[in-house]
């Protein structure tokens, strides 16, 4: 392995792990749901992003004379999911933000459920 | 690692058995499913801890005891079944009685 | 240095994780726990590729192909259940 | 025919044939009755064709193997003894045949009846002609049960249900005990044949089981001869019809006890343990059911207590133990037999013609049935020994061998005090038998017209009582040859000189004969004050005690079986974890010592935070399970941990493994949490809290330090085996994957057979499973109104041929790297499931293959039948085969057979996965039709 | 063939079972169980004659030699419980297709799995294959207890799966044990190990005294046995019936894996504790026959008397009683079997009052009088039926073991209560009647049912008969049984024939 | 011909892309049978997508895909400092975009990328207005965010479906 690619590989492992780190952050760190929603959808991806492509660069380099591709795969599936689970979230926290009609509530009460 | 291994089987055994120990459905399928992790790893352990050493052959290398990983396979994908299988039997319980109980009767 | 980078990153990804593992305990509210359920799963995805690297084995590709494939599932299923408690209908 | 084989032919018969009468019953019950009493002859004739033998002094054996390891042999004997109870079973038999013709209404087809009669002739010929104990026993309970039967002829009534369970429980009871001393008795001399027992008298009342033995066989014998305090059975089995209890109540059964004894006298008698028990008991017995008899109002009843009171008398008799009680006992048998049937069919016809058996209302019957009455006197005057009745010589014999017998040197007057005063009574009993039914002024209030019963019905009475006053005149000429053969088989040895004869001289048995005689008059003429003293007495009827014991009994096994099963599933669960914990913890301690040595891997700081996280989810799911919710992603953080567990210890094929049935099993959880009640159990005590703390620690704490002790173990392992063989005898290079579809494959054949049964069950048991939808969630808020979310119905579509392309990747490569077809079906049926989630069922179900279970059958079939092909190559089952295959332009493919096999696997798992996870998903389809309905 | 003969015991209800899923045709299936069936006690009859030869049969799955591959190993033993597990299976089966299998789906692939299960836990001779083997029996009771529905049958259901569930769970931390400490999974192979020195002697104990508990759950030993009488009263009436061999394949397996791994290696494990708890189960069971107030749960509670009364063999290690132990056990499953069957079908002549023990209108077939009688009498072993036999045989085998007297004391005055319980509850059920009742219309018995239930009663009689060939060939079984280094050699040597595809590394 | 075999030619372009990647392209074989499940999966599994858009102009496709790239690295890193930054700084927003496309799975497309480029979430699609609903971490002028999701995007995507 040269230098240069063990470099490469270097700043992309250290920047996606950052990044991973900065999405875990804004989760552990931002006030409100919605805001702690844009952490780890954009931030991690990009960071396993990194990851992945550390991945590929360096098994393309181990394997000599073949190229790995395959961490393109779970990127790809990332990009895919990362969008509808964000939407699904944000619709079940605003879903939750609505108040429980005051029937319900005290029904829900008086059954003893918090 | 042999220590937090066991530390993790004793933990989730612990928290298996009193789970089970619970009067409604729902808990006990959650200690049976902690529980069912507790009993793979530990069938899991029976082939000692290796690792990066996994059982795939290539040239010069090491392996780990490939013989516990197919029966622990085994158990996960018996275990998810049974798991189900309660699952449907608390709905079919609850169908018929409108509770939840583990028991005919109660226990406090 | 790729050691020492990639030592820097399990580092990095370890206190990403605690960090998940505090908000998954803290809430507030579900929604904030099925978040970082999701954010713990993805992160994982890095942590295994990593691994990989370390390691020099490719053994442990499919399970970070797994986690990106099927992660989402267990939190649309979520998601759904408090929408709709019902979540295949 | 050989003797041996007429020998087996008795019992034989009777067995082979006692069902006849039930299948002629429709031809009618002439034929019913012509045909037992065609058993009961032919097995009468048997008996009499080798009587001459016997006769002449020999004995017959015969034997046909059963069990012999055991020593339990179809081996009989027909000596002196065995001659006259048959003679007795099968005479007294054919009697009772033709009486009971007459007495059972003619309503009755009788072929029940008969043919249980027969059944127990058949076991009492049994057990007179047993020479082997075992065999003895078998018969033995079969006279209980028979006798269960016919006591409980009449079932519509209580009287007769109670009575026979009583007979039962005594008599059934009492043949237990008699086992256990027959199998220590067969223990002590190594055989349960008589002819060994009989002659190993000496080693048995040596040997240190003697007692034990004997008390056993003793319980046995006093519970079927209704000895005191077991004697309470033969009164209510007085609710049988009157022709059985002249059968078995007086000739037959209630013999057996004594029959035995007069059998094992040889082997257990005359040692002092048995002089006092044997005689002990009679003699109480003797007294108090004579005493009892008197004051019983009706006429069977009355019966009933003189029966036990001669079974005393006989019991006494071979109790004295010196050789001629012995003869008398036997004696008295015969006697015994011959009056008392009698008087039992005189009861029945009574009973018949009066409607009651009742003294106190049957009066003046002389009048009425002269004939019969004669009959009833002779035989009653038998009962209380008078002058040229049978009764009176046996009676004799008694008497005299009460005086002076050498055990009651100091108080020699007790033993024939005793017995006159039980004479005394026996004669003011059958004083009153006679006097208040025979004479005594007019009946009262009788249900009917009382007169002479048929001609046929009073005959079997009209030859007994003539055998009565044959015997008790002409004793030499008839019953003297049967009964030393008798009495010489009982005794084993020679016979000691007695004659039998009317006149002895003025002796003392005469004397107290006399006494006797005057005493009981007197008695009898005191009855008035007896009577009303009796009446003041508090009584218990032995049948409300009977079923007040047993009520009492099943109340407290309730009791017992309730504390012990509260039917909680809790305790159950609680008392499992425990009984492992202590055996446990016994086993590993009781050995031999280990010393541990902790292993010494080193840990980083990532598995540390791993733990960590596994520790906070399931505690956490543990201290919150209340939270459903929250403790479902709680197990799931565990299940992910579990997973990079599974990576870091070098499997990533469980890794996959787990996180693709994690996914399932959170998806499963939801399913079945939508339907759960929103509402909590109670807490639970602290008591039950700290039992469940302390197991949960207990069990977690100790499989934490066996696995500590395991991993430090000194370990070799058939592992390398796999090792060394995956490539060239697997064809793969995945060892765990060649280990699941080769070498262990039928495991694996065995798991998806698992699994295709979930398939199934979760069909079976949710077929027409109809459940409350909840309106509100767990906070009372309504449901959001869009069913399925735009985006992620939109996304799922792309998503489900690019999963299955991952899926077709992950299989192939399964032989040889991470993957298979487990993985590869589980990654599959997630898709589809998510095509559930997003798109509705509707959507889904009808884009799916139609019938599951087909598709399970032909995963299990692919899987399976890879297998048999192995057959062609003439190899077992499951053998694999694998190669290399050169295609144009392609280049070389690898081939193993294996692939079939997961490729049946494959299937099964995706059709498993998404036919439970769908099929809990439709359940709401049902729910929500339910509620528009109604 | 010959050489295949040990696995189409397995194949053969796997492969009706598969044939059954794919057409749900009610009389297909039917047709295609009976055949599977009455073909498997033909097989299953055939390899007991085989086994008799004293040869034990290894077959070695995949042509992987043990301990390396999975093995079945045919010994005596396992043939005749195999052949009896087909033939309680055929007639019940007889019975179920009498309408029975018609309550709910699947009644009838789920049937064969379950003999499937039962006969590949006798026949295999691999730890975790047993494991494997346990979970489809298991699954297919589960189902089969569902089966008809109800919410007793629920009920009872959720306690048996999850009791059982756990008993899964403590049974791979067994094998885990097994496997950690011995290095090998397969029976021969493991009591080869514990004769060598270098493991760790405490884990091994600790090893065997869970599988030893897991299968007593299996068995019922007191006290974990609660499960049982709810879930047998609660099946049907065949299923009930089928489940009478269940409690005997944990014994079985106790019995099996005392003779060859530990009565050489730890020989006291089983002492004091196996035979105190299995007297007490039968006083249990004597109490809870006693107290029943329904024929199902009577029986219920026999069948757990059975179960702990042969539960005192294991112990004794000895081939002596061993064959009286399997005798009795031949003998007390068919019994169980026949009196579940005539439960059902007394049950359903009397209409409201079904089998509760109370006067209820007259038996419609007065046959079943003569049936309860016979059947009754076996069950509380009294002669001349096949339980008395067994019964002796016990008791005489048991007369020099150190419980002996215990055992004795216990088994007759239990024996006493049953026969007591018995009469009473007898009384009620075919004798009282509502004045002037009559018989109820409805369904007659049917001559699948009828012959079903006729012909296990009858083995009641024609094993008493015939208990000398039965005997003997439980005594021939016992022997070989308590030879484990035949069985060692035996199937370890199987692996060095020319076949055999590798050696020990 | 072209309808029954290839039913999405996209989708069987993606399958293969994607066999291709996950197999590294390692072998011919391995590309042949990328192919034959170009076109046996899209065929198994073109129920489940009943009527999937037509991409008009792939090359403008991928043009746009590098773009989107460049977009998610460069705010990604704006994204990046806002959740170090001192928070009461960012002005978070829910802002309604108006749509001018009606196809729900392009629709659905827009949303994904609004999604993936930090700073925005889209929350919804109201199908009755055709407007997307999107939450933004820091938006202190929503009508320029507005102008920018439907230029940058939703033109685009709308060019590349002809729609
Ligand atoms: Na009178
Ligand atoms: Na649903």
């Amino acid at each position: 392995m040269n230098t240069a690619t063990e470099s490469i590989i270097s700043v992309l492992v250290v920047v996606g792990a950052l990044f991973a780190l900065l999405g875990s952050i804004g989760l552990a760190r931002l006030p409100d749901f919605m805001m702690r929603l844009h952490g780890p959808t954009k931030a991690t991806t990009l960071g396993v992003g990194a990851t992945l492509l550390a991945s590929a660069v360096f098994f393309s380099d181990l394997d000599r004379g073949g190229i790995s591709l395959h961490e393109l795969a779970p990127l790809f599936f990332l990009f895919i999911t990362a969008p509808v689970t964000a939407h699904l979230l944000a619709k079940a926290a605003l879903h939750r933000r609505s108040k429980p009609g005051r029937r319900q509530a005290a029904k829900s009460k008086a059954q003893g459920t918090p | 690692m042999e220590v937090l291994l066991s530390i993790a089987i004793g933990v989730l055994t612990a928290c298996g058995v009193f789970l089970i120990l619970r009067s409604r459905t729902f808990p006990v399928l959650l200690g049976l499913t902690l529980l069912s992790y507790a009993v793979n790893l530990f069938l899991f352990a029976s082939g000692r801890l290796r690792v990066d050493a996994p059982p795939l052959i290539r040239a010069g290398a090491s392996y780990a005891d490939p013989l516990p990983q197919a029966l622990v396979l085994t158990a996960i994908v018996i275990g998810f079944g049974m798991t189900a299988y309660l699952a449907i039997l608390a709905l079919r319980a609850l169908s018929e009685s409108g509770a939840d109980h583990v028991d005919t009767e109660q226990e406090r | 240095m790729l050691n020492a980078a990639i030592e820097i990153a399990f580092v990095l990804i370890g206190a990403a994780l605690a960090l998940n593992v505090y908000r998954l305990l803290v809430g507030p509210d579900t929604t904030d726990r099925i978040l970082a359920l999701d954010t713990l799963g993805i992160n994982s995805i890095a942590l295994l590729i990593l691994y990989g690297i370390s390691t020099a084995s490719s053994a442990y590709f499919e399970a970070a192909l797994l986690l990106a494939l099927l992660g989402f599932v267990g939190t649309v299923a979520l998601c759904k259940y408090l929408l709709r408690g019902d979540i295949s209908e | 025919m050989n003797s041996d084989t007429l020998l087996l032919a008795i019992p034989a018969t009777a067995f082979a044939a006692f069902l006849l009468p039930l299948l002629l019953q429709r031809v009618g019950r002439a034929v019913t009755a012509l045909a037992a009493a065609a058993v009961m002859g032919s097995c009468l004739t048997l008996v009499l064709q080798l009587a001459p033998a016997i006769f002449a002094g020999d004995s017959q054996l015969a034997r046909l193997g059963w069990l012999p390891a055991y020593g339990l042999d179809l081996s009989l004997r027909l000596d002196g003894l065995g001659l006259l109870f048959s003679l007795l079973i099968c005479g007294i038999g054919l009697l009772v045949v033709l009486y009971a013709f007459y007495y059972l209404p003619a309503s009755d087809p009788l072929g029940r009846f008969y043919s249980i009669l027969l059944l127990f002739m058949a076991a009492m010929l049994g057990v007179v002609l047993s020479e082997n104990l075992l065999l003895l026993l078998v018969f033995w309970e079969i006279t209980s049960l028979s006798s269960f039967l016919l006591v409980a002829y009449s079932h519509n009534k209580y009287e007769s249900r109670i009575g026979a369970r009583m007979a039962l429980a005594v008599t059934g009871g009492g043949g237990l005990a008699l086992l256990a001393g027959i199998l220590l008795l067969g223990h002590v001399t190594g055989s349960y044949e008589l002819s060994v027992i009989l002659s190993a008298g000496d080693q048995i009342r040596a040997h240190p089981l003697y007692a034990p033995i004997l008390i056993l066989i003793l319980l046995g014998v006093f519970t079927k001869s209704a000895q005191f305090p077991f004697h309470f059975w033969l009164p209510n089995a007085m609710s049988a019809p009157t022709p059985v209890s002249a059968y078995l109540h007086s000739a037959t059964m209630v013999k057996a006890g004594v029959f035995l004894l007069a059998r094992l006298f040889p082997a257990l008698g005359g040692t002092d343990l048995w002089f006092w028990l044997v005689s002990g008991t009679g003699a109480i017995t003797l007294v108090y059911s004579a005493a009892t008899a008197l004051f019983r109002h009706d006429i069977k009843g009355l019966l009933a207590y003189s029966t036990i009171s001669h079974l005393g008398l006989i019991t006494l008799l071979f109790g004295l133990d010196t050789r001629l009680s012995t003869v008398a006992g036997v004696f008295h048998i015969i006697n015994h037999a011959i009056f008392k049937a009698s008087l039992f069919m005189a009861a029945g016809v009574i009973d018949h013609e009066c409607g009651t058996r009742d003294m106190r209302r049957v009066n003046g019957m002389f009048k009425r049935m002269p004939i019969t009455a004669t009959l009833a006197i002779i035989a009653a005057a038998s009962m209380a020994g008078v002058p040229l009745m049978n009764g009176f010589l046996s009676k004799e014999m008694f008497f005299g061998e009460t005086v002076g017998h050498p055990q009651f040197e100091a108080i020699d007057w007790l033993l024939p005090l005793v017995a006159t005063i039980a004479g005394a009574l026996a004669v003011a009993y059958s004083l009153r038998f006679v006097h208040d039914v025979f004479f005594n002024g007019e009946p009262i209030d009788l249900p009917r017209e009382p007169h002479e019963p048929p001609r046929w019905m009073r005959a079997p009475i009209e030859l007994l009582v003539l055998l009565c006053l044959l015997v008790g005149i002409f004793p030499q000429l008839t019953v003297a040859p049967l009964l030393r053969v008798a009495a010489a088989a009982t005794l084993q040895s020679p016979l000691p000189a007695f004659e039998l004869a009317l006149w002895h001289g003025f002796n003392k048995p005469l004397m107290m004969s006399l006494l006797a005689l005057a005493g009981g008059v007197f008695v009898y003429a005191l009855r008035a004050p007896l009577f009303a003293w009796q009446g003041q007495l508090p009584t218990m009827h032995p049948r409300t005690a009977f079923e007040r014991v047993y009520r009492l009994l099943v109340s407290a096994a309730r009791r017992t079986v309730a504390v012990l099963d509260s039917g909680s599933l809790q305790r159950y669960n609680a008392l499992l974890f425990a009984f492992v914990l202590v055996l446990g913890i016994w086993a590993f301690f009781s050995g031999p010592k280990t010393i541990v040595r902790l292993p010494d891997q080193a840990a980083n700081e990532a598995a540390f935070l791993a733990v960590c996280a596994l520790v906070l989810g399931s505690v956490g799911a543990t201290l919150l399970y209340r939270q459903r919710l929250l403790a479902v992603m709680l197990v799931g953080v565990v299940g992910l941990v579990v997973a990079l567990i599974f990576v870091r210890l070098s499997a990533p094929d469980l890794a996959l493994t787990q996180f693709a049935v994690e996914t399932g099993t959170i998806v499963l959880m939801l399913l079945v949490l939508y339907y759960l009640p929103a509402r909590q159990a109670p807490r639970s005590s602290a008591s039950r809290l700290v039992r469940d703390l302390l197991l949960a620690i207990f069990a977690g704490g100790g499989l934490m330090l066996v696995t500590l002790q395991m991993l430090a173990a000194p370990f070799e392992t058939i592992s390398g085996f796999y090792l060394q063989q995956s490539v060239p005898g697997g064809g793969g290079t995945n060892v765990v994957n060649v280990i699941l579809v080769d070498f262990r494959g039928f495991d694996t054949l065995g798991e998806i057979t698992v699994l295709a049964m979930v398939a199934l069950a979760s069909h079976a048991l949710l077929d027409r499973l109809v459940l409350v939808v909840p309106r509100y969630d767990a906070d009372g808020r309504p449901w959001s109104r869009e069913a399925h979310p735009l985006f992620l119905s939109m996304l799922v579509r792309p998503l489900l041929p690019l999963t299955l392309t991952v899926s077709v990747y992950i299989f192939l490569r399964g032989h040889n790297l991470p993957g298979g077809g487990f993985v590869a079906g589980l990654i599959t049926s997630v898709a589809l499931v998510v095509q559930y989630l997003a798109n509705g069922n509707a959507f889904a179900q009808r884009r799916m293959p139609r019938n599951a279970a087909v598709l399970l059958s032909l995963g299990l079939l692919l899987a399976s039948g890879v297998g048999m092909a192995s057959w062609l190559f003439d190899r077992p089952f499951l053998t694999t085969a694998h190669g290399h295959v050169e295609l144009p332009l392609i280049g070389e493919v690898e081939l193993a057979s294996a692939m079939i096999f997961d490729l049946g696997v494959y299937l099964v798992v995706v059709t498993v996965v998404v036919t439970v996870l769908s099929g809990l998903g439709r359940l709401s389809e049902r729910a929500h039709g339910q509620k528009a309905v109604s | 063939m010959n050489a295949n003969a040990p696995i189409l015991p397995i194949l053969i209800p796997l492969l009706a079972a598969l044939l059954q899923m794919i057409s749900g045709h009610l009389r297909f299936q039917r047709a295609v169980g009976l055949l599977a069936t009455a073909l498997l006690v033909l097989v299953t009859g055939w390899l007991t004659l085989l086994a008799d030869d004293g040869v034990l049969r290894v077959y070695a799955l995949g042509d992987w030699p043990a301990p390396f591959g999975i093995v079945l190993v045919v010994d005596r033993l396992a043939a005749g419980m195999s052949l009896l597990t087909a033939v309680l299976g055929f007639l019940v089966l007889l019975y179920a297709s009498a309408g029975f299998d018609e309550r709910g789906v699947h009644f009838h692939p789920l049937f064969q799995f379950q003999l499937l299960g039962l006969l590949g836990a006798f026949l295999t001779g691999d730890l975790f294959n047993l494991f494997v083997f346990f979970e489809i029996m298991l699954l297919a009771s589960y189902v089969l207890l569902a089966h008809g529905g109800g919410l007793a049958r629920t009920r009872a259901g959720i306690s048996y799966v999850v009791l059982n569930l756990v008993g899964s769970a403590l049974f791979l931390i067994a094998l885990g044990l097994i496997y950690g400490t011995l290095g090998t999974l397969n029976l021969a192979d493991v009591a080869r190990a514990l004769a060598l020195p270098g493991y760790d002697r405490s884990l091994a104990r600790l090893a065997f005294a869970l599988l030893i508990a897991v299968f007593a759950l299996k068995a019922g030993l007191l006290p974990l046995s609660f499960w049982l009488p709810h879930t047998y009263t609660a099946a049907g009436a065949p299923v009930a019936a089928l489940f009478a061999i269940m409690t005997k394949v944990g014994i079985v397996a106790i019995l099996r894996v005392q003779a060859i791994a530990l009565a050489p290696a730890m020989p006291d494990l089983l002492d004091n504790w196996l035979t105190t708890l299995a007297l007490a189960t039968v006083v249990f069971a004597a109490l809870g026959a006693l107290a029943a107030v329904r024929l199902r749960a009577l029986v219920a509670w026999l069948v757990l008397l059975s179960a702990g009364t042969l539960l005192t063999t294991p112990a004794q290690a000895s081939a002596e009683v061993s064959a009286a132990a399997l005798y009795y056990l031949v003998q007390s499953t068919l019994a169980g079997a026949a009196f579940f069957l005539l439960a059902g079908l007394i049950s359903e002549q009397r209409g409201k009052v079904a089998d509760q023990f109370m006067a209820g209108p007259p038996l419609r077939a007065t046959w079943l009088r003569i049936a309860f009688l016979v059947v009754a009498t076996t069950a509380a072993a009294l002669p001349p039926f096949s339980g008395f036999v067994g019964k002796v045989m016990l008791l005489t085998s048991m007369r020099d073991v150190e419980a002996g007297m215990a055992i004795w004391v216990v088994v007759l005055m239990s024996g006493f209560i049953v026969m007591a319980t018995l009469a009473r509850d007898g009384c009620y059920l075919i004798w009282k009647h509502k004045a002037a009742s009559r018989p109820l219309t409805g369904d007659p018995v049917g001559w699948r049912r009828a012959t079903a239930t006729m012909l296990l009663i009858a083995a009641g009689p024609l094993l008493a008969i015939g208990a000398r060939p039965l005997s003997d060939y439980s005594a021939r079984t016992a022997a070989q049984l308590h030879a484990p280094g035949a069985y060692v050699t035996g199937v370890l040597a199987a692996g060095a024939t020319p076949t055999g595809r590798g050696a020990r590394p | 011909m072209r309808r029954t075999i290839l039913p999405r030619p996209g989708l069987s372009l993606t399958v293969f892309l994607l066999w291709a990647v996950i197999t590294n392209a390692a072998s011919l074989g391995l590309l042949v049978l990328g192919v034959v499940l170009a076109i046996v999966i899209p065929l198994l599994t073109r129920h489940f997508w009943p009527n999937p858009p037509r991409l008009a102009r792939p090359w403008r496709a991928l043009r746009f895909l590098g773009l989107f790239a460049l977009d998610i690295i460069t705010a990604n890193w704006r994204v990046a400092r806002q959740i170090i930054g001192p928070l009461h700084r960012l002005s978070p927003a829910f802002v309604e975009v108006p749509l001018d496309l009606r196809d729900p799975f392009i629709a659905t497309l827009l949303a994904s990328i609004v999604s993936l480029t930090p700073g925005t979430v889209s929350i919804d699609v109201d199908r009755q207005r055709w407007v997307l609903l999107v939450h933004a971490l820091d938006a202190p002028d929503p009508e320029a965010l507005i102008r920018e999701i439907k230029e940058r995007y939703e033109l685009a995507l709308r060019e590349m479906f002809a729609c």
